[in-house]
């Protein structure tokens, strides 16, 4: 789907004065994740649009040490902008910069860095905040309040760090619901289902379950349905067509949805305007929707990420 | 010149031998059944945990839970078995999975329906698939001689990258019902879940398979002597082609197991499956460098950490001390079962703690 | 003369820089004791490798029964009624002396249980246990692994294996070395009355007192090269000696 | 009686042997070389892709990055090399190099500064933390006989659980100037990356210790046959221990140039790390069950899949597509130097596509 | 008599339910050649293994020099002065003869570098050498693989590292059993030659003639026990045999 074929690689290097024939490089945060192919596909919508070529790259594990290769990759193949959700903020920070100083304009999309000043522009998620909606969902499926967990990826990822915090802070502001902490499923859903099996023993009352990513709700979802526990609210985060089934069959309760596409968009809006030397937004905060049935035919669905490109 | 005034009791050596025979079949059954030893430790882990959190921990709830979580990596630690067994390894078992999990659903897919029909196209494509990729395998290392890490590691690589090729990476989720209330969640007797019933099934058969027929005794020649194997006329090659293609039949077998449990293809999240399958079956006691294994102690291996972790997460240890208690309980657990194994072979009572301050030797 | 049951000619084989078979000729005739003798790393045993299927050679031609053959594994060899016991025995150390015994080979349950790969272990237990009783061997346990047994116990093994199996002829790569005195004497019976039934034998001994005891024909061996065939009954162990270490007839005695 | 007329046309051995030892020289040279093989299918991938992809790939720029990429890898190789020539493993590498650099960070914090003695001080307590599990792994294995698999695995879970301890899970991002400046991203001559000097310190005085004192040869000899190496006397044991210490130290050597690199602790990074220098160590030619492998092969074999990925990078294949076409070419490029090898130790002539038909034997 | 610079008392051992040592007393005086015979599976190599640090014994007593002593590993052996030849050659099948010879007591340069770990090389490979040639062994080439040599030539570097090294006492553990006729009557000198200089020697040999030929004692061990201590001067082929075998004496003979 990305890989259009074309020669545009090799369009003769940064600063192409036509508007038509600028390359386009979009690093994902990892491969195969839904959330970033759905960014992809708003990407490529809109470089379709603006008749601008893009390729799209992502290294296996969401991990610094596997996407700085890929990075001095890709400037290698000198793209005139360069698209990336980086992995750390302190890590990426010299690579990206690097690419910035070898005349390639910058998007920072999903994710930023420690200083972005280099960066034409900006885009970021909140990811802050999805954490603090999805424990509103909980609180409205649970008013009389009670436990609540959350599974997460593994300690050190700062988007699913930043959901967790956000739903502990809400948490923590909320004096009927009490935490019983964070658990790590390594991004593997059967290692999730066999922690939230073994937390519904363990604490029986619990309410809701925060699962900070798509593996981590298809895990726990298939816990607590072995478990037979379906008063367990279960709030995922992102909103791929495999969430918003999940959600349809009543598995979970609640998604909170980002904004991949509309990023996406705007990132190839911005990058493109930064080559024709047109102005640029320096920083983009996007939003986010949390869908439940009752809204999923609604407004909901308008937020549900897009499955084919 | 003296001649000692006692000479042995014993007659000439046939006689000798037959005595030893004699007493040999309670012992033989005793060396055979050495996993005995790490199923002690597996039992002293649950009586601990059983102390330590009695209301909750040892219910049938709960052990059902584990059970159930353990059923599909009990199928693929069946088939790693073996390939461990032959001094191969396999590392693709995790992709394999995914691929024909992705086969099936979109074979699944593409037919239509909801019922059994549709359901055993699943089923069969998805083994089938397991199958091309275990038959690969196999052919690539016993013929072109490439070894084992490499070519499973190039077709975890292959066949992940091919299953995210055919979904454009994004999960299919449209399993069909049978498959889900059956399989994936179906019980028999009302509580014995059907997926278990399915690893068990597995297990028992490939239990008798290893330890029972032809195939088996092969399986461990190769492991132990392949050239010799190969100079008395054991058909390697084809052996090795044979438990590569059963094992990569079994994560085929696992790939619908997993569609119906989890209800997705999870294309992403099989990537430390390989890891754990192979621990199970070194805690086990297989050996790395091959002729020496039983599928019984891969189970009891893949119980260990899985019990492990339930336990932990009962007893509200944080994660991050977790990891740590799991990692340390393992070293113990794979050590007292060597010192164990060592006093059984020997007849001897050297206790753990004199082993661990008494200098190393025969 | 009677033709040869196995004939090579020109046998090349080169491991590096080291020429382990040098344009070597071989011939066995049925019904023969052959003895193939040489200094240690003439080369006799990658020799009995080329011969059984188990490595191939560079050059050469090998003939069975008059046809042209190629030995490329040695389950070939196998087929064709050939047996032989490795100096570096083909046991596999894991298993136990019957299924060493009966590996590749299994006796197997008749029907159904049979098809399904299920084997007659009794069956092979007691066979194994009269070829073994055969040879005098001091086998003391059938169920425990061979290889923690004695170097004669394994070495047993491998030669009641090699003759229980062997239709035409079985090599013998100096299938005594680690024998026991009485062990030693039943295997030398035992190749007499193997190469009674018409069985050729190649015996492979740095014994020459052996060699002569039993052999029909003695092949020399020398730096890969066959430098000698010489009639049992004619020779003198002097003249082997003489031959194997290329000194002259008569300077070296044993 | 027949003599041949045609004796051997040597003279007694001791002549023969002198012979073929002064031959040897240049083969052995040859022999010892056999990781020329692989260097050879590297070169060919490199010029591959330089043809297809003649302005950026095969340009200084982009192969300083290659290897300024695989600096941190290769000085994790080196010591991956001896464990595996020992015929162990060691599967804890990246939860190590985690763990050091999470030390060095505290320790760096706590003492505060951005000069050179605070970043020594960081270097040091990283190299001294690797060292410590390197020892832990190396005791446990060689004095309570557990296998390394799990040791290692056990060490994995236990530092990597002690790094997210030691920092609440959050990662440290406070990393002396000087350190980054230099190591991380400080040059030599303009243009070469510092990191890769102090890698390639490393894997010189790496091979010169493995191919030339007496450590490497007992480093061979335990993995060649641990029980015969005991037997004439040397120290196993120690030696176990030394070579997992070194490995330890190597690794929390590379978790300072992570540190360097990165400005962060990572923590949770290095998933794939041991796999990919294992992977690394086994294209170069050492064997997993022990007594064969070099430095060179094992750096020859780092640069396969990191050229592959690269080249693959820049002529824009995509991502699945990418997985796909490594895993193939691995398989191939390791197919390919085993038929060269086994060429090469024969002498013939036997092509690679003969070998693929023909069947197999000696 | 002299005190025996070797006194074993009661060595038990078992394996599984094979006991291979049932109460062996066993004893080696200074300079002479003990022979040390025994059917297949009689219990030498456990015997050679307990006395050389190899095997840990379930009971019994062992003194060197009178001295009660603990020989837990095979560097107590080696630092004792005692050296072996194993049945199974404790060779390194990856590394070349030089290495294997030497290996544990390299030869390091001197100064600087033999500190760092450099090795004397060209040193080691010299006496390797002359000591190869001391046994008339055809090791055709210094650098190649032990593991891929003849059987033959695999003894021989064993045997050579072995006297090489022993100070006080030497284990053959079947010495001669690959070795060609040569190379077998080089060996059987050597005995004679080290024990002279003063070096016990116990030989192991199914070869009665050999036995008989270069041993001064020789002690006969049966099912794990000895059972008889006999001058080899004073005894015959027969009684050995009858003795090892549990026949009467002048039953069998070889
Ligand atoms: N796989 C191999 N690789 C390298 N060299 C080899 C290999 N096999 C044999 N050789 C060499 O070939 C020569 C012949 O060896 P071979 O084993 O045939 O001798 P042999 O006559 O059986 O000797 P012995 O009497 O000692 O058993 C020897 O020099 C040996 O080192
Ligand atoms: N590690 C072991 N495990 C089990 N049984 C063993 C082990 N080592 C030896 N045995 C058994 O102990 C007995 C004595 O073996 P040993 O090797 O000492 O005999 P041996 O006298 O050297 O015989 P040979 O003349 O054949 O070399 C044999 O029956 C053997 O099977
Ligand atoms: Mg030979
Ligand atoms: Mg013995």
């Amino acid at each position: 789907s990305s890989g259009d074929g074309g020669s545009g690689g090799d369009s003769g290097g940064s600063g192409g004065s036509g508007d038509g024939d600028y390359s386009l490089a979009f690093v994902q945060g990892v491969a195969g994740d839904e959330f970033y192919i759905s960014m992809q596909c708003g990407i490529e919508a809109k470089a379709e649009e603006l008749g601008v070529s893009v390729k799209t790259q992502g290294a296996k594990q969401f991990d610094p040490a596997l996407q700085k290769p890929l990075v001095d990759s890709v400037v290698a193949s000198s793209p005139d902008a360069l698209l990336i959700a980086a992995t750390d903020q302190s890590a990426m920070q010299a690579p990206i910069e690097a690419a910035a100083n070898s005349g390639i304009e910058v998007v920072l999309v999903d994710t930023t860095v420690e200083d972005p000043s280099f960066a034409a522009s900006a885009i970021a998620s909140d990811n802050y905040g999805g954490g603090e909606a999805a424990f509103e969902a909980i609180e409205e499926a649970h008013p009389e309040g009670g436990k609540v967990l959350v599974v997460s990826i593994d300690p050190g990822i700062t988007t699913s760090d930043a959901r967790a915090e956000g739903f502990e802070a809400a948490v923590a502001e909320n004096d009927k619901f009490e935490s019983v902490g964070i658990e790590y499923s390594h991004n593997q859903p059967d290692e999730a289902a066999r922690i939230v099996t073994a937390a519904l023993q363990r604490d029986k009352d619990l309410v809701g379950i925060f699962a900070a990513n798509l593996f981590a709700a298809e895990g726990t979802a298939t816990g607590v349905q072995q478990a037979g526990r379906d008063d367990v609210t279960v709030v995922g985060f992102d909103a791929g067509p495999a969430q918003v089934e999940q959600l349809r069959d009543g598995i979970v309760q609640a998604l909170v949805a980002q904004e991949p596409a509309s990023i996406g968009e705007q990132a190839v809006e911005q990058a493109v305007a930064a080559l024709n030397g047109e102005d640029t937004t320096a920083e983009i905060q996007t939003g986010f929707t949390v869908i439940t049935q009752d809204n999923i035919d609604g407004e909901g669905g308008e937020a549900v990420y897009q499955s084919s490109c | 010149m003296s001649i000692d005034a006692r000479t042995p009791k014993m007659g000439p050596e046939t006689t000798a031998i037959a005595e030893v025979d004699a007493k040999e079949t309670l012992f033989a059954r005793l060396a055979r059944t050495q996993w005995l030893q790490i199923l002690i430790v597996l039992i002293a882990i649950v009586a601990v945990f059983s102390v330590m959190a009695p209301d909750t921990f040892p219910h049938w709830g709960n052990v059902r839970l584990i059970i159930q979580n353990a059923s599909i990596l009990a199928v693929l630690a069946v088939g790693i078995t073996f390939v461990i067994i032959t001094s191969g390894i396999d590392l693709s078992i995790g992709s394999v999975l995914v691929f024909s999990g992705v086969a099936a659903a979109i074979a699944m897919r593409t037919i239509g329906g909801d019922g059994w029909g549709t359901a055993i196209v699943g089923i069969v494509v998805s083994i089938a698939a397991g199958l091309f990729w275990g038959f690969f395998n196999g052919f690539v290392i016993a013929k072109l001689k490439v070894p084992p890490l490499i070519v499973t590691l190039g077709t975890m690589g292959i066949a992940l990258g091919l299953a995210q090729i055919l979904t454009g990476g994004v999960d299919i989720r449209e399993v069909p019902e049978v498959l889900t209330n059956s399989i994936g969640y179906g019980n028999v007797f009302g509580t014995i879940p059907i997926i278990s019933v399915i690893a068990l099934v597995v297990i028992v058969i490939g239990a008798i398979v290893l330890h029972r027929t032809r195939f088996g005794l092969h399986t461990y020649a190769v492991g132990s002597n392949e050239e010799s194997a190969r100079r008395v006329g054991v058909k390697v090659d084809r052996r090795l082609i044979a438990v590569y293609a059963l094992t990569g039949g079994l994560a085929g077998l696992a790939g619908i197991m997993s569609l119906a449990q989890f209800s997705t293809t999870a294309i992403a999240g099989q990537t430390e499956t390989n890891l754990n399958v192979i621990t199970a079956v070194v805690i086990g006691g297989t050996s790395l460098f091959g002729g020496i294994g039983t599928i019984i102690g891969s189970i009891v291996g893949l119980f260990i950490p899985a019990v492990l972790q339930n336990g932990f997460v009962i007893l509200g240890v944080q994660p991050f001390w977790q990891q740590v208690a799991v990692g340390a309980v393992l070293i113990v657990a794979v050590y007292v079962d060597q010192v164990r194994r060592a006093q059984a072979s020997r007849g001897g009572d050297v206790s753990v703690w004199k082993h661990l301050f008494a200098r190393r030797r025969g | 003369m009677t033709t040869p049951i196995l004939k090579a000619r020109g046998l090349n084989r080169q491991f590096g820089h080291v020429r382990a078979l040098d344009d070597a000729d071989f011939e066995v005739y049925p019904g023969e004791v052959t003895a193939l003798i040489g200094d240690n790393g003439a080369g006799k045993s990658t020799l009995v490798k080329a011969l059984s299927g188990n490595l191939a050679v560079d050059s050469g031609t090998i003939e069975f029964e008059g046809r042209p053959i190629d030995l490329s594994t040695p389950a070939a060899a196998s087929e064709l009624g050939m047996e032989t016991v490795h100096q570096d025995l083909a046991l596999a150390p894991h298993l136990n002396p019957v299924q060493n015994m009966y590996l590749g080979r299994e006796v197997m349950r008749s029907g159904l249980a049979g098809a399904l790969g299920f084997m007659n272990d009794g069956e092979m237990r007691r066979q194994s246990r009269r070829a073994f009783d055969d040879l005098g061997a001091t086998v003391r346990s059938m169920t425990s692994q061979v290889g923690s047994m004695s170097g004669g116990q394994r070495q047993a093994i491998a030669i009641a294996r090699a003759v229980h199996w062997a239709k035409k002829l079985v090599f013998l790569d100096e299938p005594t070395a680690a024998l026991g005195v009485r062990q030693t004497k039943n295997v030398l019976d035992l190749i007499r009355r193997v190469s009674d039934t018409g069985i050729a034998v190649v015996f492979i001994s740095h014994s020459m007192p052996h060699v002569i005891d039993v052999a029909d024909r003695v092949q020399v061996l020398r730096l890969g090269h066959r430098v000698a065939t010489l009639d049992a009954e004619k020779t003198s162990m002097e003249e082997l000696v003489g031959l194997m270490t290329g000194a002259n007839v008569g300077d070296a005695a044993a």
